[in-house]
């Protein structure tokens, strides 16, 4: 794990000594495009989903904050605000910019990349505050700081809830 | 979570190895949740967010999942109601230029509600009443023609709105009656401190075409209706601080009163009172009335129910009392029913819990925490 | 207190029946100017205040929802947001209009007509929620009602907090 | 109150007529307070209002009389400051056209302190930094011939602005460093993510006239500091995650550095820390550090302190733990302290009760309950 943080920590350094919005946004772009591109694997999720269930602890129920994916969120869970872990709720925009953490899933021992995007537009959800801040960072590193809101960029700048999205594994 | 960490961290060194053969998790695509269809049990609850009063909103909640499923911002001390079809929530509000100072600016906006996502909006003369929800502050003829909008400055009139081309065509004085409670395509009502009832009638483009004043109803000095009117097969029920149920049939072009009857016995009368922000709730198709009723003297009309109780609409059979007490529930204040054949009873209180009721048989099915800060009005289509 | 309830509700109803809102502006400003021109009586007020802070009920402590004059106010207590039970917070403005109750007061067996206004343009005080209805009317008997935003015809229409004014007093 | 209603009642039978003979109440007199003179005990007290962020507020509060005193209307996500006299509260705050959505306006609204009425505003580009209050998102020059205001859209860069003349004068890039933390009359120095601080020097029209980058005082990725710094004599401290004490003199035209300090033993380094929201506090005149602090690892850098340290800035030596469990505190996630000759301390619990104590002895004074929604954030001058 450390190694892969050691080199998310070293993107986003350079990404913040980068002056030009423009180019922050184009560089974040380029890890959310590359991440995307990762192949989805053939998964049967709904059996995934069941057997997630049925443990039903908080670390496998993402209306809980002590859900595995959440380890540096703060702000209102979206999966209690009528989005999921990883889906807005009806009616907000998705932040294009956000903050980046690895998170360690017990359930099969692999660390992820996540993106903790914000959803914009609408009022504060005001359910399920969270505030986890696993290698969380200062405002002066601001891709991984969770204290600014990652609607700034959004046309509705408001902040409405927060949600963790699966990047890829972070292989040892 | 420090044990179940260790219990992981324990279970890892046991079987990690045959976990790890499993494939990783797949990359996730953040989207934005549409709405499905609108089920019975979904209500529309408006949290006046009366500590921060300009950060009302309007919470959907799904009466058989349990979940919120979103939310629609309603500005300050607003009104809400539903179009016919359901399928527009209208959000009549005041906002100010600086959040809670400044110009100000009155509006009725429109949020589709399959997405939440607002569709437009009708910016409105400065007048809009600012009150507690009720039906009757904001509401749409019955055939969605029109929007009605009550204004009170504190001269009372209203506006006539047209939904579909988001303009403003008229306002309409109502001679010191207030709230604008709608009938067939182009009928408005407002309830008057004579205890009256002034009905408009318009005309195509929206205009005053006529008006009449009905004979009293009530006796705003021994005992008023609470304003908060309940939708009835052929037009709307008011209760009275003292237990009176006055119907009103709606479906001639005025006005008629049936009998007023009495929801508690001459021994009750007094003692026991409905009362709160939202004082009943009635299935339709059934006919049965719920009303949150409290112990109490004059001045409690805004009390919440200590007991939710039961009626018949046609028989005048109160056919259940359901205690509040037993489930821990702090007084309710705002009911509402669904509409279905299993209906399902939402009930507000004080402390803005929830609880969800079978209608039938009065059993406490779900408590919501804290669903809203004051959450003080339901709609469902 | 019966006999002056219903001049009080007499006129409020004809005041109600108005129709523009200078007249009825004008009509509230008749009544409030008539109050204000009740002579101020010689009182030590410095003493009354000692004893009332010596008795220190609920009934004699404008930060308690139970005082005496607050029988049918609806919102925040002024005095527990920077005013006091007849003035507003620094920085708000008081409503013009207002709606009107009798109270008794159980310290001089006394009952008093006071105005109900409320302090304008901030946002909500938030503290000592207070609700009481005593004779409050719905809102078709809108100078009884205290579920409006006396604010509304202010410049500033945002409602802060309530105060209990004393007009006069209501000989039996 | 029904049973006090009833003594007086009976009261009344007995002696009203007694009562009777004095004169009937004065009529009153609407009026609207002024405030008088400002106290040493007086605190800003910066509430987010996190779950309607919309509608955060400063709450003046007496930390003598523990009554509040009034209220300024901050927006949302604000940055708040006091003016150098301390005559005046700044916002920086963002508004939306309605409510929680459309056109967004960021704004600095100047209030008079005196009266807590708004005295002007100035209108900024929509860049305005959205983070949690610090003093370094909005601040003055120590002359107040400037306002620096701290911009991050994600790039980062800040506003010079006038606070007479209520004009924008210019923006200045910040190369990826972030914060004002203004110094002397003209300098404004920003956090780096290398350690470093950025110190821009401006011309006398608040132009940048030179810029300098230090070498790292701090290492981002071991220990890095908050960014919620404190005022100390000549010039700020900031701790860092671990208890490491960064005292920066700002007297000379680039900051200077201290050897680094420890707030705690080698024994306790990484299992107690600093936290929560605003991490210390310090008494200038005596030279006292006062910082919440709880058990806690990586990641815990936010939880609130389950006891107050208290240390001496000169000799680094710490004079005294105060345990809050004893008092039923919550953790404790923000704190200020008087900079008078009896000086009290406040601290913010995550539930947002505030408590008061004795700054010398830590005896608890006060415990005012819910004072805001979520209060982080203390000013006083």
């Amino acid at each position: 794990m450390r190694s892969i943080d050691r080199v998310f920590e070293q993107s986003s350094r350079s990404l913040a000594q980068r002056t030009s919005r423009r180019s922050v946004l184009a560089a974040l772009g380029r890890v959310l495009t590359g991440a995307a591109l990762l192949p989805l694997l053939p998964i049967d999720r709904s059996s995934r989903a069941a057997a997630s269930e049925a443990a039903a602890s908080a670390l496998d129920n993402p209306q809980s904050c002590e859900y595995w994916k959440y380890c540096a969120i703060d702000g209102f869970l979206c999966s209690c605000c009528g989005g999921s872990s990883h889906s807005c709720p009806p009616g907000t925009a998705p932040s294009p910019i956000t903050w980046i953490g690895t998170c360690h899933n017990p359930a099969d021992a692999r660390d992820y990349i996540v993106s903790y995007n914000d959803c914009c537009g609408k009022t504060s959800c005001g359910n399920c505050e969270c505030n986890r801040n696993e290698h969380e960072k200062p405002m002066y590193r601001l891709s991984r700081n969770n204290d600014v809101n990652w609607c700034m960029a959004n046309a509705d700048s408001n902040y409405h809830c927060s949600v963790s999205v699966i990047l890829g594994v972070a292989e040892p | 979570m420090r044990t179940e960490l260790l219990s992981a961290a324990l279970l890892c060194l046991l079987g990690c190895p045959l976990v790890r053969a499993a494939p990783p998790l797949p990359t996730e695509h953040l989207t934005v949740e549409k709405l499905g269809p609108a089920k019975a049990h979904w209500v529309y609850v408006v949290d006046e967010a009366f500590f921060n009063e300009t950060d009302a909103r309007v919470d959907l909640f799904d009466g058989d999942s349990y979940r919120r499923l979103g939310q629609i911002d309603a500005g300050f001390n607003p009104g809400v109601n539903l179009s016919p079809d359901g399928s527009t929530t209208v959000v009549a509000t005041t906002y100010f230029a600086r959040g809670g100072h400044g110009a100000r600016t009155d509006v009725v906006e429109f949020t589709d509600n399959s997405t939440l996502s607002l569709t437009g909006e009708i910016v409105l003369p400065p007048k809009r009443a600012n009150t507690l929800p009720t039906y009757f502050n904001l509401a749409y003829s019955a055939d969605s023609h029109f929007l009605y909008v009550a204004y009170v400055t504190p001269a009372s009139s209203f506006g006539v709105l047209d939904p579909a081309k988001k303009t403003v065509l008229d306002e309409i004085d109502t001679a010191g009656c207030v709230l604008v409670i709608p009938s067939g395509p182009n009928r408005v009502s407002s309830l008057c401190e004579s205890g009256r009832m002034l009905t408009v009638t318009l005309d195509a483009d929206g205009h005053e075409a006529s008006r009449a004043l009905s004979e009293p109803f009530f006796d705003a000095d021994t005992d008023p209706v609470f304003v908060q009117g309940v939708a009835s097969k052929d037009g709307y029920l008011f209760l009275s601080f003292l237990g009176q149920v006055h119907e009103v049939d709606f479906s001639a072009p005025q006005p008629v009163f049936r009998a007023p009857w009495s929801i508690v016995t001459s021994a009750e009368k007094g003692h026991w009172r409905p009362g709160g922000q939202t004082v009943a709730a009635l299935h339709r198709g059934l006919g049965r009335l719920y009303v949150p009723m409290h112990r109490g003297g004059e001045g409690s009309h805004k009390s919440g129910g200590t007991e939710i109780w039961v009626f018949d609409l046609k028989t005048h059979e109160r056919l259940a009392r359901w205690p509040l007490s037993a489930h821990k529930l702090a007084a309710v204040i705002a009911i509402q029913v669904s509409q279905d054949d299993a209906p399902i009873v939402f009930a507000a209180t004080e402390k803005s819990d929830v609880a969800v009721f079978d209608a039938l048989t009065g059993q406490l099915k779900h408590i919501e925490k804290q669903l809203g800060q004051t959450s003080w009005f339901f709609l469902n289509p």
